[in-house]
């Protein structure tokens, strides 16, 4: 038990380390693998609590869709490399308050909120796979369905957004 | 074996395979050191010397696919849990699955008409 | 105990791939040269770029190192063998080659070096391409076997082989591995025609060493991948357990160094367009002919 | 051995220097095709071929180091790692680059005997004391410091730029140019008055320059004019105004009242865009400074500019940042680099310095120089007419016999005499054979560069053993050159690749394959009575675009074939006694590569002026429209399937 909080304690202050370094290097593609390494010690979070599925899962698609935010940052942030070490942080005020409250409102809810009585036996990861594709299928089957429409209107924005119509490509 | 145990030893096989390269990285280095020099660390371009260095805004041409891969990946992560249980919940599963793909399907279909599946020239 | 067999089996799979690779590219099966090569390897200098990012360029070989290893790590050679035996064995495969992109990508920015970044960038494009359809081929795989764990997989293939049951999603899978590994056809990343060895281009003396080590792991992993969700990984008659899976991967593994080289290299644009236009409709169908089966058939 | 490495030859270390022996990875200049021409199987002998110079071990130098590839070669020995060696066949001196470790004779046995005594020569020297430092002029480098948003602003010591208060970036630029003999024709060094007399901001001066090379001929088909032409016409009445806000103006420089930045001159629009200049201002860092446009270069609110709404002063907008930058086909303004793909580029011609600005991962513009172009024709006044001969077949290594026919059908014409109809036909024959010998060359290049290994060795397989056969030799060899041309024909997914790629429309000055794939009938032999006895026809195909281009060589391949079947018997072009006699002549052969035309004069048995028209220039000049918008991959293809000599791109 006392290695599982030990790992635990380290994953996690590996997650926030590399969210600070998201924030304070110069590179872009810098930030973006930290945070990219960030999510993954998150994944590997839900491993240490015998999360398997869900961890595997973090670690798996965290890893693909961080690449792909580091090439559009590469493609739209100025002086990608940071060789020119610019400051690039900006409306610091604002955004130290926004973590503040962030960070209170989380240890609320996990202090405040009735999480039920802790699970004498965690399920096998086996188990856990398959009680989620049961509860898919059944309790939150609707939620399953809305999640598909809420990633086609994801599809349907970012297509209108990023592709310029027929008419208007310069051929 | 239990589960976390299994974690571990995938751990060790990590911290395994580093010190592996690192120890690699010893014996080359126990082999000799590499001697610094005018222009060898400038990197090979077939012969030119290009000094300039290339970190810049690279214009990769296929952003049209990579939206849509993201929405795909997300699909990805309802799928699993899915399959496994497939068998058992029989035909509702193969209905629910076909209405979510199919939903997903449009999305696809709506970015191919639109020119996003393409190199954005 | 079983760690280590594997391990050992793992090494001299990754020996013999590396003799089928040379023998492909030059035509002469000379068995001591990729001892000689790596020897020559550790040999020569390890040159640093001018204003790299040192710790991407470090990390880079490391991390396909340590992705191919852990993708090796669910492989099941024989019942018992295998390094660990996760619930959610195919996922985490899948896992652990998602970290390929992410090392490649480290690879090309790290030396600042043109060649080098266009390889890696290029990688992500190609990464776009067969990332759906190795995901979507083992969802129909799990469905069949009801279970994630490789080794359910395996035994779920008692009766009928995947190849023969999802012969769709079997070629699908060849197909995005090859992509996966960058075997020629689909050597973009570092494409010796536009890119001169592109992401590889700026590695030499043991970095370059590690990443072509790295690089015959992968290749193993993902033939044991395919072996293990398509051919019925140890299952066969007559010959052991662990010898029909060895079999099986390195015919499987030479398939992929060497079928590949008959075609010349095909464009990023086109690979990305096939995959999203034909190859992700054919895997969609596949997921749902398997389902069919799979609830009519008992097998 | 120089290129060592230090320490002792002990055991681990006599282990490794056994294992660098056998394992050599050789990097060829100027190029396979040449090694190939030469009649050379590196393959065969076990030497392994590198791509870049950081994965050899081995600088193969093939024939006599061009004096344009001087500084690429020395280039390309400081970056390969230690041990490192040199292997020469007949390479004569070798002035920047340290002596060879091996030397051999221009031949199969001497390429083997020289690899017999590198490999003795590594494994008592690869570690050892004999190991110095190597420089050379063009690895000197000067260190000068730069602001990534402004490449203008240049000084030789840190600071930050007095335009956006960014810290300089340090970046090594060549040294100045000691040596003599600079390339660039209008090299108008006098310092252009552009920004505004800043003490910290060195005026804008011609830094980095292509270090490399010369005496190379400049063939800019899209910088016209290079970056510098613009201080010509700084006329007396430029307005200065703000990048930030264009709307302040005024006559003198000074700063703008709104956001206190300088103000920069703004040259009128069309007379910008008037001279053809497409416009490469590559703004931040990875621009070459020595032609990066600045007219109304957009800075930013400097220091304590006007407060826009809950932003900091210094915040750089990206829409304002990249105003004038050039936009790509897809209407996104992202940076574009200069990438040489040089002299040693796998796939391409060696010597061919190609030169392309790169948006991602498509051609911008691309420029193409030859390292290797011959200096000038006829070294001293009169030569006689058999060293004429040599010299113009010394011209091109990769197609002597046609330009030694050439040579002897002009001096023939000049002596008014005419060779019997046999000896005509066998020479024909020769330049045939050299037709194909060059085709399969070609071949084996587009095999390296598309990645069909298969196909590179077996064309430059057939290639060495085709070049010296006689005609019994090439009748056993058709049937071989046929399959092979069949199996090319059947590769899956090679006419997908082609299809379309490199079209160009049809000029006239071309000749040669390219022009015939584009459907013009040009070609020289079809009036030269010997070929008509023959029985040639021009071979024509349509579509001009790299399939065509293929198709078509492939065809002439099987034609030379037929024609040689029919010649019967091959004889190397040389001139009987020509006695002291004087005239003009002209001749007119077919190349592999095109029509070359050649212009002498003979006076009293010698040669005193001759001139040449080679069918190269005209396909570099191609290369630009042809490259510009294309996929990298398919831009390498398309320019691959020109075919150039950059052997016979004369000055």
């Amino acid at each position: 038990m006392t290695i599982q909080m030990f790992f635990l304690a380290f994953f996690g202050g590996a997650a926030v380390w590399f969210g600070i370094v998201v924030f304070r290097t110069h590179s872009m593609v810098r930030s973006a693998l930290a945070l990219l390494f960030s999510q993954t010690a998150v994944g590997l979070m839900f491993l240490a609590m015998q999360a398997e599925f869900l961890g595997v899962l973090q670690i798996m698609m965290m890893a693909t869709e961080m690449s792909v935010m580091a090439i559009f940052m590469v493609m739209f942030m100025m002086d990608p490399g940071g060789m020119g070490a610019m400051e690039m942080t900006h409306q610091k005020r604002l955004s130290l308050w926004a973590g503040g409250l962030g960070v209170v409102a989380a240890l609320a809810a996990i202090w405040l909120a009735n999480w039920g009585p802790a699970v004498a036996e965690v399920p096998s990861a086996a188990e856990q796979t398959a009680d989620l594709g049961r509860e898919l299928l059944g309790r939150s089957m609707f939620i399953f369905q809305s999640a598909g429409l809420t990633i086609l209107t994801a599809m349907v924005a970012a297509t209108m957004v990023a592709i310029a119509p027929q008419k208007e490509r310069p051929e | 074996m239990t589960a976390l145990a299994q974690y571990a030893i995938l751990l060790g096989l990590t911290l395994g395979a580093v010190g592996f390269v690192f120890s690699l990285y010893a014996l080359a280095r126990a082999i000799g050191r590499s001697r610094e020099e005018p222009g060898k660390d400038v990197p090979a371009t077939a012969g030119t010397l290009s000094r300039d260095p290339v970190w810049v805004r690279y214009h990769a041409k296929y952003y049209g696919y990579a939206l849509l891969f993201l929405a795909f990946d997300m699909e990805m992560a309802f799928m699993y849990p899915w399959a496994v249980v497939y068998r058992e919940e029989g035909l509702v599963a193969l209905l629910d699955m076909g209405v979510f793909l199919a939903i997903l399907f449009l999305g696809l279909l709506y970015g191919w008409s639109q020119g996003a599946l393409r190199r954005q020239e | 105990m079983t760690v280590l067999v594997v391990l050992l089996a793992l090494a001299a799979g990754a020996y013999l791939i590396a003799i089928l690779e040379s023998w492909a590219v030059h035509g002469r099966l000379e068995p001591a040269r990729p001892a000689i090569s790596a020897l020559a390897l550790l040999g020569r200098e390890s040159v640093l770029a001018r204003t790299p990012d040192r710790l991407f360029f470090e990390a880079g070989p490391i991390l396909l190192l340590v992705a191919g290893l852990l993708a090796a790590a669910v492989i099941p050679l024989a019942p018992g063998l295998i390094v660990t035996d996760l619930a959610t064995g195919a996922l985490f495969l899948n896992a652990a080659l998602a970290y390929v992109l992410v090392a490649l990508i480290m690879a090309g920015w790290g030396p600042n070096g043109a060649y080098g970044m266009i390889g890696g960038w290029r990688f992500l494009g190609q990464f776009i391409a067969y990332a759906m359809l190795i995901v979507m081929p083992i969802t129909a795989v799990a469905m069949r076997a009801e279970s994630l764990s490789t080794v359910t997989i395996v035994q779920s293939q008692a009766a009928l082989w995947n190849i023969a049951y999802q012969p769709l999603g079997f070629v699908l899978f060849v197909v995005a591995a090859m992509g996966l590994a960058w075997l020629p056809p689909l050597d973009l990343p570092t494409a010796p025609g536009d890119l001169a060895g592109g992401v590889e281009a700026e590695y030499t003396g043991v970095r370059l060493a590690v990443l072509r080590l790295a690089r015959m792991v992968l290749i193993l992993a993902l033939a044991g991948a395919t072996v293990t969700f398509y051919l019925g990984g140890w299952l066969g008659p007559w010959l052991p357990a662990p010898v029909w899976s060895a079999l099986k991967i390195l015919i499987v593994a030479g398939l992929m160094v060497s079928a590949g080289r008959l075609v010349p290299r095909v464009r990023e644009a086109r690979y990305l367009e096939l995959s999203w236009k034909l190859g992700i409709p054919l895997a969609l169908a596949n997921i749902f002919i398997v389902g069919v089966i799979a609830l009519v058939v008992p097998i | 051995m120089i290129g060592a490495r230090s320490g002792a030859l002990t055991g681990l270390r006599r282990l490794v220097a056994n294992a660098l022996a056998r394992d050599l990875r050789g990097f060829v200049v100027p190029g396979m095709d040449v090694a190939w021409a030469n009649g050379l199987d590196l393959a065969g002998t076990g030497l392994h071929l590198a791509t870049t110079p950081r994965h050899a071990s081995v600088l193969v130098i093939i024939g006599p180091l061009p004096a344009g590839l001087a500084d690429a070669a020395s280039v390309a020995h400081a970056q390969m790692p230690r041990p490192r060696a040199i292997l020469a066949l007949e390479a004569g001196d070798l002035a920047p680059l340290p002596a060879a470790d091996a030397t051999g004779a221009l031949t199969q046995a001497g390429l083997v005997a020289a690899l017999a005594d590198l490999r003795r020569t590594i494994a008592n020297g690869a570690f050892g004391s004999g190991a110095r430092e190597y420089s050379a002029p063009a690895l000197e480098t000067r260190i000068e410091y730069t602001c990534p948003m402004h490449p203008e602003v240049v000084s030789d010591q840190p600071g930050n730029c007095p335009k956006c208060g960014m810290t300089l970036v340090p970046r090594e630029t060549a040294a100045p140019l000691s040596h003599a003999g600079h390339a660039m024709p209008d090299m108008s060094d006098g310092v252009t008055a552009e920004t505004p007399p800043d003490p910290v901001a060195a005026t804008h001066q011609h830094g980095a320059h292509h270090p490399s090379g010369d005496t190379k001929t400049m063939v800019e088909d899209t910088h016209a004019g290079h970056g510098h032409d613009h201080a010509k016409q700084t006329d007396a009445s430029a307005q200065y105004t703000c990048p930030m806000h264009p709307e302040v103006t005024s006559d003198q420089p000074g700063s703008c009242r709104k956001c206190g930045m300088f103000l920069v001159p703004v040259e009128d629009k069309d007379a910008h865009a008037g001279h053809g200049h497409t416009q490469t201002d590559h703004s931040a860092l990875g621009s070459h400074s020595d032609h990066s446009a600045h007219g109304g270069h957009s800075g930013h609110g400097a220091h304590g500019g006007a407060e826009v709404a809950g932003i900091e002063a210094h915040f750089m907008s990206m829409v304002d940042l990249t105003r004038d930058m050039p936009a790509s086909a897809d209407g996104l303004k992202m940076e574009w680099i200069d990438v040489p793909f040089g002299p040693f580029f796998p796939g391409l011609p060696g010597g061919l310095e190609l030169e392309l600005t790169l948006d991602g991962d498509a051609v911008a513009a691309a420029k193409a120089e030859s390292g290797v172009s011959a200096v000038n024709l006829l070294r001293e006044a009169a030569t006689s007419p058999e060293a004429f001969i040599d010299q113009l077949a010394a011209l091109s290594p990769l197609s002597p016999v046609a330009y030694r026919e050439l040579a002897c059908r002009a001096l023939e014409q000049a002596a008014g005499q005419n060779p019997a109809s046999d000896t005509a036909s066998a020479r024909a024959a020769a330049v045939e054979r050299e037709r194909i010998a060059s085709h399969l060359n070609w071949l084996a290049g587009f095999g390296t560069q598309s990645g069909l290994h298969w196909l590179e060795r077996r064309a430059a397989g057939l290639q060495l053993e085709l070049r010296h056969a006689d005609a019994r030799g090439i009748a056993a060899l058709t049937p071989r050159t046929t399959a092979l041309l069949r199996r090319l024909h059947r590769t899956p997914l090679l006419h997908d690749k082609l299809n379309g790629n490199g079209k160009h429309a049809d000029g006239d000055a071309l000749s040669g394959p390219v022009a015939r794939a584009a459907g013009s009938t040009s070609d020289a032999r079809s009036d030269n009575p010997v070929y008509g006895a023959l029985g040639f026809g021009v071979l024509t195909g349509t579509g001009g675009d790299a399939r065509a281009r293929l198709t078509q060589r492939t065809g002439e391949i099987a034609q030379s074939l037929g024609l040689i079947a029919r010649a019967g018997q091959i004889a190397m072009p040389e001139v009987q006694n020509i006695g002291s006699v004087s005239g003009k002549g002209e001749a007119i052969v077919e190349t592999p590569r095109g029509a070359a035309q050649l212009r002498l004069t003979l006076t009293g048995g010698k040669v005193t002026q001759a001139e040449i028209s080679t069918p190269t220039a005209a396909l570099v000049a191609l290369i630009g429209a042809m490259a510009r918008g294309r996929e990298l991959g398919d831009a390498m293809t398309a320019i691959g399937s020109l075919d150039i000599s950059p052997w016979e791109l004369t000055a």
